[in-house]
């Protein structure tokens, strides 16, 4: 065994009922190195680094941390190899301060103070700025990560994990988490990163490892690859990678915003005088920091949100008559004829029903069609069917629960059925957050697709690269005001950055 | 007439204490994130083998040799253990084979009351006693012993000074769960897991042992609220299903002080005194009327519920993975 | 190299044919059996055997005593099919025991007040209308306070159950007989005013009748129909049941008031159908076992039939022992909790699967 | 069990009934809880003594709530054949006797109740006992205690003050207390007493604080007429001496239990059953008496009674037995400052209460004179309803 191996794992197999999520996989981290784990949607990636972090237990095969064969059998057995893993999805107490947070699990008497001191001392070495006795649920997204980073390095591991960190982080968060972890390296620590963002994995990773339906498929160092050799290790074939924009056709108002004001129950301004238009057969891209009020302004369209004073103006196709949607709740909207899709940012907790299957799911859309008090089944397995098929959905069957399928897996399935409503209005929410690469250009093709039926689509993303190639207007939002709009043909990266963060300075958060 | 608050207060008090083992038990389990409403059960049986332990030390040795030490020891030892038990029973089926919670609890209800009613009848047929009740007055006398100069003390000594030493202890108890809640590094891990299990066991906390240990140790504090009630308060006599919905009342106060074992103190004390107020107002002859006193504390936990669901401070939530049970590779 | 993970490994199933689930389920009473068994022996010095054949004899030893054994079968199924929608939603209502009550309370009240006033049918028609508008009352106020303010309702509805309690307590007490007694006694037991009527010739048909109505009723309403589906949904995420334009507080509201009222139905069978009283332990916890049954049947009302029948069974069998063999009727609540927790342990081994943990490491 | 006892007492009716027809005649009884109830424990141990002794079959139903379930479980006894079925709880009368007109072949009698004598069934019947006696005995023993207090300088007289726990304001509990305190008058004539009422037969919390309550008011002397321990141990706690009910307290209360008086309801049992054995008619109503062995006093406890006391009950309890005294003897109280001459009591149950029977008779009133349950509802001077004036 080479002696500067931080982490080797042999021959690891993990098994979910009949899923085999990661099948004999040899996967090996260098000391001092930075690896990047790519592959799609449910390859197995989150699977194999919970084996390293302690969350799962592997079916076969051996772990070797620094050399030694090691059985990890907890997350606490992980923290004493000097394993630390920021997970996918979160892992924070709501109620606790980020101190409390970050002392969690370890050992001794608790003093806070002290704890608080040590915090403030790593966020000062490596540039963090968090308040350690801010409670979780007064942070932002980025601020939450930052407590888990600091959660971390605060016990001193020297293997980090991050599972997509960076896919609820702006450019700018996400260049500042680069240099961090630029920085660890350099203090000697090793770190693998799962990103789905290919720019990402050639700007700061060492080496690529790939893995591809639970198997592992190889790696390669970052310097002889580039983004079409990556997508086609992780694909197994060679795919395109251009957003095709066609120009608009026809062009006409569908929902015109005036004004439009918020406040969350805490009675903070989350949107405050929004004014835009959103065309028919446009593609209208939303950029901001998160937290900006990009949820706010969907879910104020859509019905979702109480809105404290404006207008949303709707503009009926058939007819051209307009309606104002203030005042209406989904069912209203409904109800009133509007054929509106919302593919929201929290999948689970709102787009899909965890413990259904597809069907169910489908029905979510379709559950008061026809008359009468009882439901229609048939329709909605059809659908379920061909979204299954059409979008190459990894399930056993249209009854397992979509809680239990992978993250990009969730998505497809919302995905689908949203754009299967024959909408007027399509709003997404980071649509592709968490999909990979193959399947987010499914989705922009979709997308794309929409807006020549002369659907309004919008498009809240976190990716400029993609907003500017994808969309054909860009609103940008910042801090709860329209900080500009531009043509997305015409402007440029910077100048969108400059946009989002125009009024930073003063107050950074929300 | 006046309202004699001195004589009322330490009958209220005397009400509360069963109330208040219940409650810091509860919070404690609670704060592991399991709810369980097995508690009026384990309460039974606290008391009961607390019954079961001292009739046989009762039944072996005369009363004049009894010790004070084991007449004590040998009931709270047989209490701790019985509610020990029950505790250890919840964990298995929720914790282990992950049951329904909601469910679990009111079946150890169900078996917790047969258990004390069934052993509590057969003692009772043991003893053959002209009225159907075991009377261990040699050791409830020591349970019930008061400080010695609580009488010289007035109404000081009648309000402060006047309980059984297992009043002290609960209020004691309360008190430290408090603090090991809220100063104490296992009271953060504790208060973690009932938060959000999986972000405890990513930290690396045992999160099976901690709810393992709460349970149970919520359980035996519990009991010792059955113990209390047959030793002081029912002066060592058992009687089938005197306890009555006390366990009910002492979930209701974990909700009323808002999972806080110190607020418990006075609150139980507070329920206690709305437990029997309807005694002390003037209805005389009208029995109707003292009906409707009794849903007095009822309705005052109605309305505290209500006033803190509208408060809607995130502090006053309960433990947000209350009643769900946790297992690892779960989604 | 440490080895310590445990033994056993433990993975989710996918989900198991039914034949497989019920044979763990059959196993899991029989094992409970076999510990009941022995536990009588040890604690009483019984046969087992006898004991088992005496609660059989207590429930289904005579035409009348299986008569009772199905009246009180629909009965206790009726308010677990009352419960369930409410369950399904995720809301924890214990309260079924108040709600009944409410329900018994307000029939009688009609029984008494309005014996004299109205002819017998449009009685039993403003009975019917009172005890299920205080049932739906006694279901509403919690769920309402749930839907505004998310206020506990595990909490709020024991504390409903005290309130009906103790409002029964008062107004037995204003209409006891005879005065100063605390009791009511058969109401109307000379006219029959109010009662409802026998069908069939026997006296506890109707009641059986309703509840097998209710029970189909209740499985196409939670499978079939738009407020199911609406329930399910709100059930598993309010915020994903508002984005599908379902209106989450009437849904709470709505199936809480559905719940009450059928337990307010209930309460209407008890004191207009089979008992003629008010008392406060009308009830007799069934609104607490209630929750158990819908729960172990995975609110399923078919399953339900079955749950709720054993859980009779043992309680009607209990007192055919006690008297047969001198023993503690709370013996039968020993022997029902002991059932209850392998039925409970067993659907683990329903969800998740158990294999001994391979030696590990080392392969390649 | 059919082990016959050989009956050498020689009981009033008949003991030459054939041994065949003893074993196919079967008994059934109801209770309303079990033997661990003070309340119940009283009726089984009786029907085990009266079965055993007549050597017949019988057959105990316990915990029947004051239900539908009464009845079917009645309803189920005479299908087993049961000949003549008893009912232990007030509560269970209105369905012995649905059950009585199903089953007109079958005996049912109920013990408490007032039906009898008005609904006309020729197979229902009522008992009680002139409990008021042993009541009035117990008071006695009250006042003799209270007496000695005096003397000790403990008290003065005006301070003669007992407590009572009562549970509803029903004609027997109120018949129970104005006994009893007529019984401690008869010795003690400075004495008064507080009555305070729990609303409940059973409820040990409500008991035990009512008397504690009662000893904070200077109550220096308590009993009770509910079922619980309650009572009896507040005042083993606070040592206040207490006068027990249903039976003996002393094991729980050595320092303060005096005397207990209680029914035995095996004399009833024993007349019931032979005289259905024999196919002879039973009493609509039957009132068991001192004379009978119906009503019984526990021994008085030496430990805390007064001197003399079991003396003094035998004097009285003689008196009693041969008339020379009553209990309600109009002399010896008086109703809002007069001493009654004509009273009417409600004995034939009606929606409206309507006194119905003139109850005075040859200056004393005529309790269970015209129905075997109690009906004197009188508030006689003296006695204290409790917080019926609070704050006035
Ligand atoms: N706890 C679990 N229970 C059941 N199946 C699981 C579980 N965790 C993962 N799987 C399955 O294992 C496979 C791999 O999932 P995993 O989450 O590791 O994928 P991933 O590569 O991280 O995907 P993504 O990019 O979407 O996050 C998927 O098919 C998933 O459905
Ligand atoms: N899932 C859906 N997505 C988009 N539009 C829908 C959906 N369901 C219904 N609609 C539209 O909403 C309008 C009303 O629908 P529907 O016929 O179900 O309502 P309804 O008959 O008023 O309902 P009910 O009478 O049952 O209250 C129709 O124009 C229908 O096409
Ligand atoms: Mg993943
Ligand atoms: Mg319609």
């Amino acid at each position: 065994m080479a002696p500067a191996c931080a982490v080797k794992m042999e021959n690891v197999t993990k098994r979910f009922g009949k899923v085999v999520a990661n099948n004999a996989i040899n996967l090996e981290l260098r000391e001092g190195e930075i690896l990047s784990l790519l592959g799609e949607n449910g390859s197995g990636k989150t699977t194999l680094m919970n084996m390293l972090s302690g969350i799962y237990f592997p079916d076969e095969g051996q772990i070797y941390i620094h050399g030694k064969p090691v059985t990890i059998a907890s997350p606490k057995d992980a923290f004493n190899y000097g394993i630390g893993m920021i997970h996918q999805h979160f892992k924070l107490v709501d109620v606790f301060t980020a101190t409390e947070n970050i002392v969690l699990g370890l050992e001794g008497k608790l003093d806070l103070t002290e704890a608080g001191k040590k915090v403030k001392e790593i966020c000062d070495k490596y540039g963090f700025d968090i308040d350690p006795n801010q409670k979780i649920y007064d942070m932002s997204v980025s601020q939450k990560q930052t407590v888990e980073i600091v959660k971390v390095l605060f016990r001193g591991a020297d293997i980090l994990i991050l599972d997509e960190p960076t896919a609820v982080l702006t450019p700018q968060e996400t260049d500042k988490l680069f240099q961090i972890m630029r920085n660890m390296k350099a203090d000697g620590k090793s770190l693998i990163i799962i990103t789905h963002k290919l720019h990402e994995v050639l700007d700061v990773s060492d080496r690529v490892a790939v893995l591809r339906k639970g198997e592992y498929i190889g790696d390669v160092a970052t310097k002889d690859a580039d983004q079409q050799s990556l997508t086609d290790m992780m694909v197994g074939h060679s795919v395109s990678l251009n957003i095709d924009r066609p120009d608009p056709v026809n062009v006409t108002p569908r929902l015109v915003l005036d004004g439009l004001t918020v406040f969350d129950e805490l009675g903070v301004k989350r949107l405050d005088n929004v004014s835009f238009t959103v065309n028919a057969g446009e593609v209208l891209g939303v950029a901001g920091v998160a937290g900006s009020g990009q949820r706010e302004l969907l879910e104020s369209i859509a019905g979702l949100y109480p809105i404290a004073s404006g207008s949303v103006t709707y503009y009926d196709p058939a007819d051209g008559k307009t309606k104002n949607l203030v005042g209406m709740d989904p069912m209203d909207i409904r109800k009133s004829g509007i054929a509106m899709s919302f593919v929201p940012e929290d999948r689970l907790g709102m787009g899909l029903v965890g413990s259904m299957g597809m069907t169910g799911n489908m029905m979510l859309r379709s559950w008061r069609k026809g008359h009468g008090v009882f439901l229609n089944r048939k329709d909605p397995e059809d659908l379920a069917q061909r979204i299954w098929q059409e979008l190459e959905v990894v399930t056993p069957s249209t009854s397992f629960p979509v809680r239990r399928m992978s993250g990009g897996n969730v998505q497809k399935v919302l995905v689908g059925r949203e754009i299967a409503q024959a909408p007027a209005v399509l709003m997404t929410a980071y649509a592709v957050r968490g999909l990979d690469i193959n399947t987010s250009y499914t989705i922009y093709n979709l997308l794309t697709e929409q807006k020549m039926k002369g659907i309004a689509v919008m498009y809240v993303g976190e990716d400029l690269d993609v907003l500017l190639e994808l969309c054909d207007r860009i609103v940008v939002l910042c801090g709860g005001q329209v900080s500009g709009v531009v043509d997305a043909r015409t402007a440029d990266k910077r100048q969108i950055g400059a946009l989002m963060t125009r009024m930073e300075g003063g107050k950074t958060d929300e | 007439m006046f309202f004699d608050f001195a004589s009322f207060l330490p009958r209220a008090v005397m009400q509360g204490i069963p109330l208040l083992y219940g409650s810091t038990g509860e919070i404690l389990t609670e704060k592991s994130g399991n709810l369980n409403l097995g508690i009026p059960g384990i309460m039974y049986v606290g008391g009961i083998c607390g019954v079961v332990g001292a009739f046989f030390y009762e039944q072996a040795v005369p009363a004049a040799e009894m010790n004070g030490i084991l007449a004590i020891g040998i009931p709270m030892v047989c209490s701790l253990l019985g509610s020990l038990l029950m505790g250890l029973l919840y964990c298995l089926l929720t914790v282990t084979l992950r049951a329904n919670q909601n469910v679990t609890g009111l079946a150890m209800t169900t078996f917790g009351v047969g258990i004390g009613n069934f052993f509590g009848g057969s003692l009772i047929k043991l003893t053959g006693s002209e009225v159907p009740s075991i009377a261990l007055s040699t050791t409830s006398a020591y349970f019930s012993k008061s400080l010695p100069f609580a009488a010289k003390c007035g109404w000081f000594g009648q309000i402060f000074l006047s309980y059984g030493f297992l009043a002290y202890l609960a209020i004691l108890l309360a008190l430290l769960a408090s603090y090991f809640l809220k100063h104490t590094r296992p009271g953060l891990h504790l208060r973690a897991v009932g938060e959000s299990a999986s972000t405890a066991d990513a930290a690396g906390i045992n999160v099976t042992k901690y709810k393992y240990l709460a349970t149970c140790i919520g359980s035996m504090i519990a009991g010792l609220g059955g113990l209390y009630y047959v030793m002081d308060y029912a002066s060592g006599v058992w009687s089938n299903n005197a306890f009555g919905d006390r366990g009910w009342l002492a979930i209701a106060l974990v909700i009323f002080t808002i999972w806080r074992p110190n607020v418990s103190v006075l609150a139980s004390i507070l329920f206690g005194g709305f437990y029997i107020l309807y005694l002390y107002i003037p209805t005389g002859t009208n029995l109707a009327i003292k009906e409707l006193y009794k849903m007095l504390p009822y309705v005052v936990t109605l309305a505290v519920l209500i006033i803190v669901s509208l408060r809607k401070k995130r502090e006053d939530q309960p433990p947000a993975s209350l009643g769900l049970s946790f297992f690892r590779e779960e989604r | 190299m440490n080895k310590k993970q445990s033994l056993f490994h433990i993975a989710k199933r996918d989900t198991l044919p039914w034949y497989k689930s019920f044979a763990i389920r059959g196993c899991a009473i029989l094992l409970a059996l076999v510990v009941c068994a022995v536990v009588t022996m040890l604690l009483t010095g019984e046969n087992p055997v006898n004991i088992f054949a005496t609660i059989f004899k207590g429930a289904f030893g005579s035409a009348r005593k299986s008569w009772v054994t199905f009246q009180n079968l629909a009965v206790l199924l009726g308010i677990s099919l009352a419960v369930t929608p409410a369950f399904k939603m995720r809301f924890w209502n214990i309260g079924a025991e108040g709600q009944v009550l409410i329900g018994c309370l307000a029939t009688a009240a009609c029984m008494i007040c309005l014996a004299d006033k109205l002819p017998n049918a449009v009685l039993i028609l403003v009975s019917l209308a009172a005890a299920l508008a205080a049932g739906a009352l006694w279901g509403f106020l919690p769920a309402f306070f749930k839907a505004k303010w998310n206020t506990n309702e595990t909490l709020f509805t024991l504390m409903m159950n005290y309130i009906a309690t103790q409002l029964a307590a008062f107004f037995i007490i204003v209409w006891e007989v005879p005065k100063g007694a605390g009791k009511i006694g058969i109401i109307n037991q000379g006219t029959e005013a109010g009662w409802l009527p026998v069908v069939g010739g026997q006296k506890y048909l109707l009641v059986i009748l309703v509840v097998a109505v209710l029970t189909v009723f209740m499985y196409i309403y939670l499978n079939y129909s738009k407020h199911g589906y609406e329930i399910a949904v709100v059930g598993e995420s309010q915020r994903t049941a508002s984005y599908a334009g379902i209106k989450v507080e009437r849904v709470i509201v709505r199936t809480m008031v559905l719940s009450g009222a059928v337990c307010g139905l209930m309460g209407l069978l008890l004191t207009a159908g089979t008992d003629h009283t008010l008392t406060t332990t009308i009830v007799g916890g069934r609104g607490f076992t209630a929750v158990m049954v819908s729960w172990m049947a995975k609110f399923n009302p078919i399953i339900m039939i079955f749950t709720s029948l054993l859980l009779v069974v043992l309680g009607r069998g209990a007192s055919e022992i006690s008297s047969t063999f001198g023993l503690n009727q709370s013996f039968s609540d020993i022997l029902t909790g002991i059932i209850l927790f392998f039925i409970i342990g067993s659907e683990f081994f329903i969800t998740y699967q158990v294999s001994l943990r391979k030696s590990g490491k080392k392969e390649a | 069990g059919t082990k016959s006892d050989d009956t050498t007492k020689a009981d009033e009716t008949k003991t030459d009934a054939p041994a065949e027809t003893a074993t196919d005649f079967k008994v059934g009884f109801i209770m309303l809880h079990d033997e661990n109830s003070t309340y119940d424990l009283n009726f089984i141990n009786a029907a085990k003594e009266a079965c055993e002794k007549l050597g017949v079959e019988y057959k105990i139903i316990t915990n029947v709530p004051e239900g539908q379930e009464c009845y079917d479980k009645a309803a189920e006894l005479a299908d087993d054949g049961c000949n003549i079925i008893f009912a232990d709880s007030f509560g269970h009368e209105d369905y012995m006797i649905q059950a009585a007109k199903e089953f007109p072949n079958v005996q049912f009698c109920h013990s408490t109740g007032t039906k009898a004598h008005t609904e006309g069934l020729s197979n229902y019947h009522n008992a009680f006992a002139s409990i008021y006696e042993g009541r009035y005995l117990a008071g006695v023993a009250a006042g003799m205690k209270l007496n000695d207090m005096i003397a000790n300088g403990y008290i003065t007289e005006d301070q003669a003050k007992m407590g009572y726990v009562g549970a509803f304001t029903y004609a027997e509990v109120i018949s129970g207390y104005t006994s009893f305190y007529l019984g401690a008058k008869s010795v003690c004539p400075s004495v008064t007493m507080d009555v305070t009422f729990t609303g409940s037969w059973y409820d040990e919390t409500a008991e035990k604080e009512g008397a504690n309550k009662l000893i904070a008011n200077g109550c220096v002397l308590i009993s009770q007429h509910a079922d619980s321990m309650g009572a009896p141990t507040a005042c083993e706690t606070a040592g206040v001496p207490n006068v027990s009910y249903n039976g003996s307290t002393q094991a729980a209360c050595p320092n303060t239990f005096i005397v207990s008086s209680r029914i035995d309801w095996a004399p009833y049992y024993e007349y019931a059953i032979t005289a259905a054995m024999n196919g002879e008619a039973i009493d609509a109503d039957w009132t068991g008496t001192l004379a009978t062995g119906s009503v019984v006093l526990t021994d008085v406890n030496t430990t805390a009674a007064a001197e003399g006391t079991q003396e003094a009950i035998d004097a009285v309890k003689a008196e009693l037995e041969n008339g020379t005294r009553h209990v309600f003897d109009c002399s010896t109280f008086t109703v809002k400052g007069e001493t009654l001459t004509s009273s009417k009591a409600d004995v034939d149950t009606d929606p409206n209460y309507t006194p119905d029977t003139e109850a005075i008779v040859d200056g004393y009133f005529a309790e269970s004179t015209f129905r075997s349950a109690p009906y004197f509802d009188l508030q006689i001077d003296g006695i204290n309803l409790l917080d019926t004036n609070f704050g006035g």
